[in-house]
């Protein structure tokens, strides 16, 4: 499965991208997540504290053990700084 | 009922000039703004946003508001990109019958503005950059509503 | 920080440009606007005032606004003499570091002003003239502070 | 002793009058308004209902037991609606 994924904030800058097409068997954001950390340190630094990462599913906010079953666009960042 | 997300600055008495307002039905009106505070060492504030998920963000905040509380007219105006020290950041303006009402609304928006509107802020000041952490409060206060 | 007590209209804009904001030091500006509101048999409201009290009892309001929070500034407006519908009656700005400085300070002035502030609005409408009774859930509203 | 009175909204209608000096032995305010009352009638049409009567002396809000010693101005109004 193809899966956009988006980077914001400091996890942006962890990674190094803003953006990237992944391919992968994850059914979870938690196996998403996990597939990440294993590809590369930067990966697995960025995601290393997950008390301050947030993800939104199609422009939803929604919880790591979520399902990615028709889901086009995953988007990591950390907890919102709006107002 | 308008949610404008935008770089550049914006006016708060057009805002408000541009607020539903007519017919005798709004008795109060309130009006926040948010601003780049900081002491000398900052210059000024980065806005990242999420451009395909900000505006629902917005709308979403502001329509639950509208079915919360009796209001007239909502109005929010949010900025991204370079924010200098003392720069606007962003308001929120209500208009509804009663006083209590517009001031619960807002400051319900303002609060789902602050966690659950997709904006991130780093700071550029004398001694380098830094991303500001959100505040454990302001997620503790949305328990409020 | 200022009180003005006076028959003529007032911008808001206006007012809120001579908030003293400077330095960094203000996060947040919170305005409310109050506005004669009615159904279309009201005309107009007469707002009465005594005037050798009026100045003082706003500023005594505003005073201790600035004891209880960390306020930058603070600015009442009120008007008084005939008031047709819509129009705008006062307003209260202030500036502060925090948000939740401003919300309540704004929120705790316009209780005291509504229940504490020497005015008595008389309505004239269609059927004749009526003065407003006070709200007994304004008076009540004094007790959260 | 000789108390400046200032009566407004529906009191100042009722009285027919916005001021006035009068010449008292009144101690308290309450014996200010029994003075009052026994006037004329209109006084006591306007002090008939005292809950929703309020009084200032010398521009400060005072209860209706507080003396009238050293007291220049007494105002009478109804529950104030400001804002």
């Amino acid at each position: 499965m193809k899966i956009k994924i988006l980077y914001f904030a400091w996890l942006r800058e962890r990674i190094g991208k803003s953006s990237e097409v992944i391919e992968t068997e994850a059914k979870t954001v938690e196996q998403l997540i996990k597939d990440l950390r294993s590809k590369e340190e930067r990966y697995d630094f960025a995601f290393s504290d997950l008390s301050s990462v947030r993800v939104a599913l199609d422009q939803t906010l929604s919880t790591f053990d979520s399902s990615l079953k028709n889901v086009n666009e995953v988007a990591f960042f950390p907890p919102m700084t709006g107002g | 009922m308008t949610v404008l997300v935008q770089e550049k600055n914006f006016n708060l008495a057009d805002e408000i000039n541009q607020l539903k307002t007519a017919d005798g039905a709004t008795g109060a009106i309130i009006s926040f703004i948010g601003i780049v505070r900081g002491d000398k060492s900052l210059k000024a504030l980065e806005l990242e946003h999420y451009p395909k998920m900000t505006f629902t963000a917005l709308e979403e905040i502001k329509n639950k508001a509208l079915k919360k509380w009796n209001l007239i007219d909502v109005r929010i105006v949010h900025r991204f990109g370079h924010l200098s020290l003392g720069e606007q950041i962003m308001m929120v303006a209500v208009a509804a019958p009663h006083r209590r009402e517009a001031f619960e609304a807002a400051d319900y928006i303002m609060d789902f503005l602050k966690s659950r509107a997709p904006f991130w802020k780093k700071e550029h000041g004398d001694n380098g950059s830094v991303w500001v952490n959100a505040n454990p409060e302001d997620e503790k206060s949305l328990a409020r509503w």
